[in-house]
């Protein structure tokens, strides 16, 4: 790591670009990514048209039945699309793609044909951006074999986990927060790549693990702070890959300090914390001294309106509370 | 323009248009301002539409529309007030706060569902005059939506489906040129949106969306056929967007002669002077009505910022009929 | 409940019709569900076209995300559509209307307008119909605020709780399991309910609680008397409603036996096992004699020959022995 | 039917019509015998449509089809023994017995994706055309699809997109007048689903696909085109299925008027006779490939049941590139 800093628009921004460059095979679609239509709607693909020209660099009609089907085909004719689906909720719309297509050709065809794809996509709350444009659906697809999900924290990850995707000879699903876009980190050396399906430990500590992923890292580093000034030893488990998932890590965490804690954005009930919980009960049931807490949003659509969407997602007071619950 | 329509009728859609334009002008203010956090998606440049379509429908027909579908919603008949207590986020809201922009909804005024997602919107239209089909309650849908749109499978499907079903709906592609930043023909494969109605043996109209005239008789005479039994039209409204795809943009990707060119041919200056030329209002008498809808728009912008939020409590509510443990 | 016996699809052809008898605003749709084609590729609809009318019971063209938002559209103008999406795995092609809309209408509306739609959809393994076919993916509708998920075992469950379905204001999903049409059981009376979000207690036992629903009851029955045969005294539950799910009766149960299994067809990871056996965990740390065990299918779509098929899915020893796990 | 193809074209073609044909009557002979257990989605009565595309396509080109596509995967070249393993569910089957008849794939002869979900291969196909695009490879993609298929999302998405990127993709639609137990008309809303191809700027071929000299003029046409850069082509080819949707189904729903007019018009024996007619063949030169054909069927399937089935661990394999823990 370098001691520059970047924001997570920029690491994605590089890791596409340094594998465009290394690989001419890779090629990149999605709606307004091209440069004419100014590089993507936040800009995140910015540049990229202009260096790899327009043959590899394509904005795409609206249509992400037909353009992520596009990267299926295109991935078995031997290219390793990156599809930016803009954002998590228009998933809904090319579901049977990456599902029923991109995730079992693999298996359905004896492991003749394969779909080396990359998916990308956005969301998060506390934008006001209303029911359709904020929550997160990860764990569909981490209860989809075939598929591959990860979501970085912070640059190098994201440089390093897009670029192990890309790399990938499966279906990946690369999941960004809009709230992380502008998030500053150190910056990742040219070709850094994250392992998939190996979890990070932000912080080191005793006595309760807490588990997360996303944006809450950053909101777990948060509580951990306060809750050391409880004398409270906070380990954070970064997993980065949702799907698989790092059982080692998670399970000798929790192994040491006995409490654990999950934390996402998306709602609790089915979410992605029901597996981890779970499988800590199953792997650690006489060594836990707390059950595991689980914490995601409200059981409800994103509300739009400010006090409502903060009513929804989980607050820094919840995690201390979740964490002092497995202490007590 | 040539003169078909009375004063009445005239002054109508004129109203309605100025009501959408200021309305807009006044989103861009207070969220410039700080005084209001929502995503703006303005249909400033495309008042034209909403009006004329509407002036066609009875209170009770039903309108669908997208994000940038505030136009349509006004124009429909939403109350100012309940519009901005909404769009603030309070209680009072149409919505209680829990819907915003993307999801304005007045069941009284006809305004049924407001969908963020491109081209859900048109297969829930042909749903909701299935309805109509089925109470045989004489009313028409109308489904709102964008060129890009057009190229979605929703639009397939329900276009096919309205017309298997010979449903009483009116499609109103309104075409302002782009789809986010993506021109045109960089999404589709065709000229004239309305071509495509001939895949579904549904009359399609090519109208330019701009002329309150045209645009009246094109929706008067969808609307009447699915009043009448005859059945779903396309209709390929011709506009455009002034203030690129949402609050912020700035159109960079809209080639400068393009958008100096729509500029000039603004429909809200230009009908206005139409107006007077023709007899229909002097301008003082336009100069008031505007004034009066400031004067609404300025109340309905103190009043929001009156009311209250809802209670956190309300993200259990509406979840479901019955709130669950 | 009296002493015929019929099928759960003659069952859910009863309630399909009886609902529609008793109110007007009753209609149905779906490929192919009319009488002119058959009444459903599995006849389930048979005769009900005939019986109410070109007007009410349609055969839609081959377009989901059409009809279903179709269905969206004419309940919020005040019918109640009930929906037959053919298979599970074409759901996928269609969930954004479920998803973003159908869940999430009167919430965001601020209950203003709302979806009483029931969407009916079938699948289940064992008929070597392959990778597209025959998997199951409940989990995703269960992590949907707004929707309600219901399987039934029996017929006069599925007579019960298709009615329910029917007459709540909110959207539900139907699902039937391909093997269980054929499955015979005591006719329900007419206008039998059973309501959303009440498991049913098949089977009283004080040594380990199976908790399942749809194929899974019948699975566990049979696992139950084997384990009878060594003594084990067997409680089952037959969830009913999957989301939202019966908090009490599963709760009890386990109070009561101190060990869980639950079991279903849908692959283990990150599904609705997950989500129970966390809450056990959560409510019944130290009640727990034993980590629950989940069982599921394995990880992989659904393979098409029957030996890879039946290595696929659980098997009735995999039941035995998670049973036996928790006794040791 | 008027004489333009070489003979040897001629006997090719008719070479894959009986191998396709005969294939199918074994498939019903053997599933009814309860020796293979498998869906069946006959397409006995299309046979002329993959002939006549396939002698009109390169070994490396790509083919994409539907569950009701075997006709497709052996006119393409999938050799029969690999496919009647598949089909027995053994590992020796092009897909380890992983697949089925729903997912024959087979790249060595160009069958790359075959799938059970009507549409999807589409925009698949699309794709495929868009790597030869991105490699310059000269290849040509075709992608088969029923009647009820052209009213679902897909089509219309991946129809726009390969307009808009000018892919070389062939789309094939085999309009065989029914959608499961739907008749054409009750799901389509227009006449002629090639009529939809000017909704894309496309051309648009009606032909009849049971006519093996007009099937193939309408095929090497598009193939031609998409070959020199000319863009995709919708070809709309009328046939019939003889054997219902799927084995078991007695097409109860199809009028019986129509199921014997279709039947009197079965392509096979009107184009033996006419091969015969013309002198292309005599009916012994006819009865000897015939036999030859029946020869290979039967080795195969003897084949097939000698094969294993794989290994239960096989299910953990394919399901990544490299196993998970
Ligand atoms: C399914 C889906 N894909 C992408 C988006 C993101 N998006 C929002 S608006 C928009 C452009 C729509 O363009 P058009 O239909 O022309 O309507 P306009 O915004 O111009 O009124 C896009 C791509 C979305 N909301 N839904
Ligand atoms: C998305 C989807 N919806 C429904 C089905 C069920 N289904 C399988 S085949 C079929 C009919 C397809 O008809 P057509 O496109 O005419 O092709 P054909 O079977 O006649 O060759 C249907 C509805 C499916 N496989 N996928
Ligand atoms: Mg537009
Ligand atoms: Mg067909």
């Amino acid at each position: 790591m370098s001691e520059k800093k970047i924001s997570i628009l920029q690491a994605i921004n590089m890791a596409i670009h340094d594998a465009m460059e290394a690989d001419d095979q890779v090629i990149l679609f999605g709606e307004d990514v091209a440069d004419p239509e100014g590089g993507g709607v936040y800009q995140v693909t910015r540049g990229l048209s202009t260096t790899f020209g327009d043959m590899r660099v394509r904005s795409t009609p609206i249509s992400e039945q037909g353009f992520v089907g596009a990267g299926v085909g295109a991935a078995i004719g031997g290219m390793r699309p990156i599809v930016e689906v803009m954002m998590v909720n228009f998933l809904t719309v090319c579901m049977d793609q990456i599902v029923n297509h991109a995730a079992k050709i693999r298996f359905m065809s004896g492991g003749q044909t394969s779909v080396p794809m990359t998916l990308r996509s956005m969301s998060g709350a506390g934008f006001s951006t209303g029911g359709q444009h904020s929550d997160w659906t990860e764990a569909w697809f981490a209860h989809t074999p075939g598929m591959k999900v990860v979501m970085p924290s912070n640059p190098a990850d994201a440089y390093g986990l897009l670029r192990a995707c890309i790399e990938d000879d499966d279906p990946c699903l690369h999941l960004e927060h809009m709230a992380l876009y502008s998030a500053r980190g150190a910056a990742p050396e040219k070709g850094h790549i994250v392992p998939l399906g190996k979890a990070n430990i932000v912080q080191e500590g005793g006595d309760v693990s807490l588990i997360t992923y996303g944006k809450g890292v950053s909101d777990c580093q948060a509580a951990a702070a306060k809750l050391a000034e409880d004398g409270v030893n906070v380990e954070i488990i970064d997993l980065r890959t949702i799907s698989p998932l790092d059982n080692d890590t998670i399970l000798n965490s929790v192994a040491k300090t006995g409490r654990a804690v999950v934390v996402h954005e998306a709602v609790r009930n089915f979410g992605v914390g029901a597996e981890i919980s779970s499988r800590i009960h199953e792997h650690l049931f006489s060594d836990l001294k707390a059950p595991v807490q689980r914490l995601g949003a409200a059981e409800s659509p994103v509300p739009f309106s400010k006090p409502l969407e903060e009513a929804y997602l989980y607050s820094q007071q919840q995690i201390i509370d979740a964490a002092k619950v497995t202490l007590a | 323009m040539s003169e078909t329509l009375d004063t009445n009728t005239h002054l109508s859609m004129y109203r309605k248009m100025v009501l959408v334009k200021l309305n807009d002008d006044r989103l861009h203010t207070e969220i410039r301002a700080g005084r209001l956090i929502s995503p703006l998606y303005s249909a400033r440049g495309q008042e034209v539409i909403p009006a004329a379509v509407s002036v066609n429908l009875q209170p009770e027909d039903y309108v669908v529309t997208i994000y940038r579908g505030i136009h349509d919603s006004l124009a429909k008949g939403v109350p100012v007030n309940d519009l901005w207590a909404e769009l603030a986020g309070r209680a009072a809201g149409t919505c209680k706060g829990k819907g915003g922009p993307m999801h304005i909804t007045h069941p009284k005024t006809g305004v049924m569902v407001t969908t963020g997602i491109v081209g859900s919107g048109i297969p829930i239209g042909a749903g909701l005059a299935l309805s109509s089909a089925f109470k045989k309650d004489g009313r028409v849908t109308i489904s709102n939506f964008g060129d890009g749109a057009s190229n979605i499978g929703s639009f397939h499907e329900g276009l096919n489906l309205a017309s298997v079903w010979n449903l009483p709906v009116v499609f109103v592609c309104q075409n302002n040129r782009y789809a986010e930043h993506t021109a045109y023909s960089k999404g589709t494969s065709i000229e004239r949106i309305s071509d495509r109605a001939a895949a579904y043996g549904m009359p399609g109209i090519h109208v330019d969306g701009n002329d309150p005239i045209a645009m009246h008789a094109a929706a008067k005479e969808a609307i009447d056929r699915a009043r009448n039994g005859g059945g779903p039209t396309l209709i390929e409204a011709m506009t455009f967007r002034f203030c690129g795809h949402i609050i912020g943009d700035d159109s960079h990707y809209i080639p400068e002669a393009e958008m100096a060119e729509a500029q000039a041919n603004d429909p809200l200056p230009q009908y206005r002077q139409w107006l007077i030329d023709n007899g229909h209002a002097s301008d003082e008498e336009l100069a008031s009505m505007e004034a009066d809808i400031g004067n609404q728009i300025d109340a309905a912008v103190e009043y929001a910022y009156s009311c209250d939020y809802a209670d956190p409590i309300e993200v259990k509510r509406d979840v479901y009929a019955h709130e669950i443990a």
